[in-house]
């Protein structure tokens, strides 16, 4: 950084501050408004882009969010692979009989339970991410007239992170049963799966949940519509990433052993 | 003959040891094609640089993208392609068909840092191994079940001894980590993966002794995990083998 | 003139994909063919743990490359 | 850092921590600690080889154990650390952002933290030189069961658990990166930037980015299970009834070998082509810049570099052709990974028609980039030939294979940061590097490279294995076969040593230019991309195709240049 800051320069930085999504100040809704005193023309073309529209920075993290989960999509096709290749494999014992030690693990009953809790999430949601959009209340909130959005949207949020901790003390339960059972990580192939299966997507869950919890405490902190809606967007489009995956790899568990 | 072809080949030229198997020659014949289009691509490759650049008068920009990308690239395609066919037919020709019937069977173990080769003897079946009876210390590599009636005359060397011109299977095996089956002179290569057998099967064709190399990292002592294979002539073979076994059945009942 | 020639590289740049696919699709075929008759280096592994390999093989490349496909075409709807 | 006025107006939206030139020079500044002790690694191998009984100063001869350290710390190093984040990580946050006419990152956060994971995984794999037992022996394929437990060799205890977090972490560092390398070449690119007019360098990094996010996280499944087979006696990669060093492993069913290698090689392959992605780019914009003419074939350029990355996630089973892969298995990847041949060679196609005849400048960035294109061809025309399953059945693993990759990835990957150093230069430091030590260097280099690697093939095609910790003193038949190839060894160790010592003048190029107080001009190669714009990120809008240039070579226009009235004639 140069030592002397000159005016201009000075002007320039609070232009692009940081919470500002470079739509000068507009609402955040999709609808151009333009006017608002600024001055120069409705036409957003002809801002730089990646400034051009209100939705603009959404649209970035929601790629963002995306492309993430195309990694996480391959980090399970990676262990669903193994989970075929070792469900089929076996050894050849002393009398040349070739035997495969998979022993299907029972899977829970209680994990359609958390099924239907972690679908029920994913509605709630989605009712916190529409909330969001909504584009009167949007405007409403904008001006300063009201919080009734960012209000209903915690709602729907604290809603999904009980319904989501509920699922995650569901899944412990699930692995209490079974540890009861003496079904272990160690017991089988069949259990290694299970085991790893469960607690990869728990893990992922978990960063869910910490998403959650943020995007809750940005509805209440941050001054900016627009970076409440960017926080429970990307949040919620990630859950119903991982609900989605939950149903396959599920599915897979229970009717693919 | 021989001396004339391998000049005439560049066998000499490549630094390629003797070949010593019956698919040898063909695979490489094809290996020393491709080493010579290789090397006469390479050169017209950086030919055309060079040319390009010595030029000292700037021409106009090539523009005939047809002329310039799209022939060499057919004609690329067009060799590539035939390569990769006779390549191929190489590789089914050894790979996707099982020895016959009447190969003989030798078995190879893998183990850090040594190669075991195991015979059938008479009966022509192996006997049962179990890793808990594997005792080097005893004499018992390969953890044989002497309660299994195919073990008793089951020939352990430490050499691999093949007679010339007879076909052979092998079945490869690894007691502990992933080592890798390699026999230059052959054109032989075959990781040996705990926990399967891989097959491949050959036919020695000269009389020698040969390296047989680990060519799969396989720990600390992967660079001398070495064996030699030695190729005899159908009869010293035959000798070989039945002095072995005389011995063999006089050490199982002393 | 020029557009004729541009055609050309279109169609002949349409040819090269068909043509990469065709590779590909041999490729494919010889994994359906199986191993029935592949007696040799597979001969000790049973057809159920070829056919769980070769599942997953289709899958981990199948969803590779069609999350690569999309990812490319994604794009094209960003002008 | 010195920052010139032009930039920090850039740096204002964002503190400096997370601004990108911070983050890209991070990045440069991980892949530097790892390349000089990798680099360093590899000489003690070379020297270890030519002269076995030598004794390393402080530490004594060393063992076979030792070697093999050496061996997985240089392969692993290299590969991560240097190849996939140098010209990736490093030169795409210093250049990327300002080529499609950003102003910065589309995530500083997140790119800062993926900088900082990054540097985090290079420290944690560095311990690994220090804790008991040694670093890992299993190479930096880590191939079970070798990999999967402490029992099968020193090093593969402590060792191997501090191998496998620090590439977990690069996993997890690589995938955010190369997220944020995507949505900024989607969302942020500026006015007028449109897919076609994108540098072929972003082209590279674009594929290389869709490349990483599909195969690290891959890798790190394989990861977590091999670390279960590790700790928890699962069996994903160990089959049942293993035993190794006389112990039978107490692991519950039967796991196999062979699923680590596919998954592995899912990875794997694609990281060849994350490493060499960007410097194809690089230099294709290079070589057209100095021969100031536009990239021959350009759209062509980008279908073959999205055709490479495409084809690169279908190839791997081509390293496991003798590995226990089913045979039509073998034939089908061995189809698949001939058909990259042709992208491969429409780009070298297009690269010598770009330079026909063109009487181009012959400067240090120039002469990299032909020596890219150099080693391309060299080592690229070996590739179609170990794809050939039944050729591949004699060359696996010999040091044809060390030859191949050597030239195609590892000096080519290097000789695309060089030439990145010396065209970047002055845009970074506002400085040029010496042309005279520049010249010196390359010629240094590529006779370093040449004369180190091309003998490699010739002892691969002997026969000889790689990766062993000794070449002598074997018996019998084996000790023969080594024997006849210790002079053409003896001879790659005085090239990797001449190779080493070419890289002084680079050295003293750098420290005397940085001393200088001698200033570029603004844009001193007349280059077209809009890293070299003179205004602002945010008055830029593109206006044409990069590498605009008259029929003489003499008149450019860049791509910022708003002036349509003076549009070049045609060419």
């Amino acid at each position: 950084m140069p030592p002397i800051v000159t005016p201009p320069e000075i002007e320039r930085r609070h232009k692009v501050h940081e919470s500002d999504n470079g739509s000068g100040r507009r609402p955040p809704t999709d609808k151009r408004t333009g006017g608002n005193g600024e001055g120069d023309s409705d036409n957003w073309n002809d801002r730089p882009q990646g400034r051009r529209g209100p939705r603009e920075r959404l649209s970035q993290v929601r790629m963002g969010v995306f492309f993430g989960l195309f990694a996480v999509l391959m980090f399970f096709i990676a262990i669903v692979s193994a989970f075929f290749v070792t469900r089929a494999s076996g050894h050849f014992d002393a009398y040349s009989k070739y035997v495969n030690e998979w022993l299907p693990t029972t899977i829970p009953s209680i994990l359609w339970l958390n099924t239907a809790v972690l679908i029920l999430s994913s509605a709630s949601a989605e009712m916190a991410r529409r909330s969001m959009f909504r584009e009167e209340d949007v405007m409403d909130e904008w001006i300063g007239l009201s919080r009734r959005t960012s209000q209903r949207a915690t709602a729907w949020l604290t809603l999904t992170l009980a319904l989501g901790a509920l699922f995650l003390a569901g899944q412990w339960v699930a692995w209490d049963q079974l540890a009861a059972q003496h079904v272990f990580f160690k017991s089988n192939p069949s259990s290694h799966f299970f085991y790893l299966i469960t607690v990869a997507h728990a893990v992922h869950l978990f960063v869910g949940v910490g998403a959650l919890i943020a995007a809750l405490i940005g509805l209440r902190r941050s001054h900016q519509i627009a970076s409440r809606q960017i926080f429970v967007d990307a949040t919620v489009w990630y859950w119903h990433a991982m609900g989605l995956l939950w149903l396959f790899l599920f599915a897979l568990l229970e009717f693919g052993q | 003959m021989h001396l004339t072809q391998a000049i005439v080949t560049g066998q000499s030229f490549w630094h390629l040891p003797v070949d010593a198997s019956r698919h040898g020659p063909a695979l490489d014949a094809h290996l020393l094609l491709n080493l010579w289009i290789a090397l006469s691509l390479l050169a017209l490759a950086h030919l055309i640089l060079l040319a390009g650049l010595a030029f000292r008068r700037r021409a106009s920009r090539p523009v005939h993208t047809l002329l310039l990308e799209y022939i060499p690239l057919a004609a690329l395609t067009l060799l590539f392609a035939f390569l990769a066919a006779r390549a191929q037919q190489l590789w089914a020709a050894q790979r996707y068909t099982g020895a016959s019937p009447a190969a003989m069977q030798v078995e190879v173990t893998g183990m850090q840092f040594a190669w075991y080769f195991r015979y059938p003897g008479a009966d022509a079946a192996f006997g049962e191994t179990r890793p808990s009876l594997v005792a080097p210390g005893e004499g018992n590599p390969l953890g044989l079940d002497q309660t299994d009636r195919h073990s008793g005359d089951d020939l352990v060397t430490s050499q691999l001894v093949l007679p010339a011109g007879r076909e052979v299977d092998l079945a490869l095996r690894s007691q502990d980590v992933i080592h890798g089956f390699a026999v230059p002179e052959m054109r032989l290569k075959q990781n040996a993966v705990p926990g399967q057998t891989a097959h491949i099967h050959f036919t020695p064709t000269q009389p020698g002794s040969y390296a047989i190399l680990c060519t799969q990292l396989c720990g600390l002592g992967h660079y001398r995990m070495q064996a030699t294979m030695q190729v005899l002539p159908p009869a010293e073979f035959d000798a070989w083998l039945q002095a072995q076994e005389a011995a063999a059945s006089k050490r199982g009942q002393p | 003139m020029k557009r004729q020639s541009q055609n050309l590289r279109v169609s002949l740049l349409r040819w090269a994909w068909l043509g990469s696919l065709l590779l590909l699709g041999i490729a494919a075929q010889s994994f359906g063919q199986g191993c029935s008759q592949c007696l040799d280096n597979t001969r000790a592994t049973p057809p159920a743990v070829q056919a769980a390999y070769r599942k997953a093989i289709y899958l981990l490349g199948g969803t590779g490359a069609a999350l690569f496909v999309a990812g490319t075409l994604l794009i094209r709807r960003e002008r | 850092m010195n920052v010139s006025p032009a930039t920090s107006v850039a740096l204002a939206p964002h503190s400096r921590w997370t601004h990108h030139r911070t983050v890209g020079f991070g990045y440069l500044a991980i892949s530097a600690v790892a390349v000089g002790v990798g680099t360093v690694l590899s000489l003690l191998m070379r020297l270890h080889l030519s002269w076995p009984a030598w004794s390393l100063p402080l530490h004594g001869p060393i063992l076979p154990e030792e070697y093999l350290g050496l061996v997985t710390m240089h392969g692993t190093l290299m590969l991560f650390f240097v190849l996939t984040v140098a010209p990736q990580s490093g030169f795409g946050n210093l250049i990327l952002p300002a080529q499609i006419g950003a102003r910065h990152m589309a995530f500083p956060r997140l790119n800062a933290a993926s900088m900082w994971l990054t540097g985090l995984a290079l420290l944690v794999l560095l311990t690994a030189f220090f804790v008991p037992g040694g670093s890992p022996i299993s190479g930096w394929t880590a191939y079970p069961p070798l990999s999967a437990t402490a029992l099968a060799g020193p090093g593969q205890g402590e060792g191997m658990d501090v191998w496998l977090a620090a590439i977990a972490l690069f996993s997890v560092a690589s995938t955010l990166g190369a997220i944020n390398t995507l949505t900024t070449i989607v969302k942020l690119r500026g006015e007028g930037m449109s897919w076609p007019r994108l540098p072929l360098t972003v082209w590279g990094w674009f594929t290389a980015a869709l490349l990483s996010v599909l195969a690290f996280s891959v890798l790190l499944a394989a990861l977590a299970m091999l670390f279960c087979d590790r700790h928890l006696q699962s069996s994903f990669f160990v089959p049942g009834g293993d035993l190794v060093n006389g112990v039978l492993l107490q692991h519950r069913g039967d796991g196999s070998p062979l699923l680590w290698l596919h998954l592995f090689w899912f990875f794997g392959h694609p990281e060849v082509y994350i490493a060499i992605l960007p410097g194809m780019g690089l230099t294709s914009m290079v070589l057209a810049n100095f021969a100031h003419r536009r990239v021959f074939a350009y759209r062509l350029m980008i279908a073959t570099t999205l055709l490479i990355g495409l084809l690169g996630i279908l190839v791997w089973g081509h390293h496991m052709f003798v590995a226990g892969l089913n045979p039509f298995a073998g034939s089908a990847f061995a189809l698949s990974s001939m058909a990259i041949a042709l992208p491969a060679s429409a780009k070298v196609l297009s690269w010598l028609a770009t330079i026909w005849r063109s009487r181009p400048q012959l400067t240090t960035p120039m002469l990299f980039a032909l020596g890219f294109v150099s080693l391309f061809i060299t080592g690229g025309l070996t590739g179609p030939i170990l794809a050939q399953p039944i050729l591949d059945e004699y060359l696996h693993n010999t040091f044809f294979v060390v030859a191949h990759f050597h030239l195609i990835m590892a000096m080519a990957g290097v000789f695309g940061l060089f030439c990145a150093t010396y065209y970047w230069f002055p845009l970074l430091f506002g400085k040029m590097l010496s042309e005279r030590l520049g010249k010196l260097h390359f010629w240094g280099t590529i006779l370093g490279a040449y004369a180190t690697f091309l003998p490699m093939h010739l002892t691969g095609l002997a026969g000889e294995p790689r990766q062993y910790a000794q070449l002598t003193g074997v018996p019998g038949p084996a000790g023969q076969l080594l024997q006849t190839t210790l002079p053409l060894q003896n001879h790659i160790t005085y090239g990797a040593l001449f190779l080493a010592c070419a890289q002084l003048p680079f050295f003293l190029n750098l420290v005397l230019t940085l001393r200088s107080r001698l200033r570029a001009s603004q844009n001193p190669w007349s280059a077209t991309t809009m890293e070299w714009a003179p205004q602002a990120a945010d008055e830029l809008a593109t206006h044409r195709d990069p590498c605009h240039y008259a029929e003489d070579g003499v008149l450019f226009l860049g791509q910022w240049e708003p002036d349509a009235t003076s549009e070049l004639p045609p060419e």
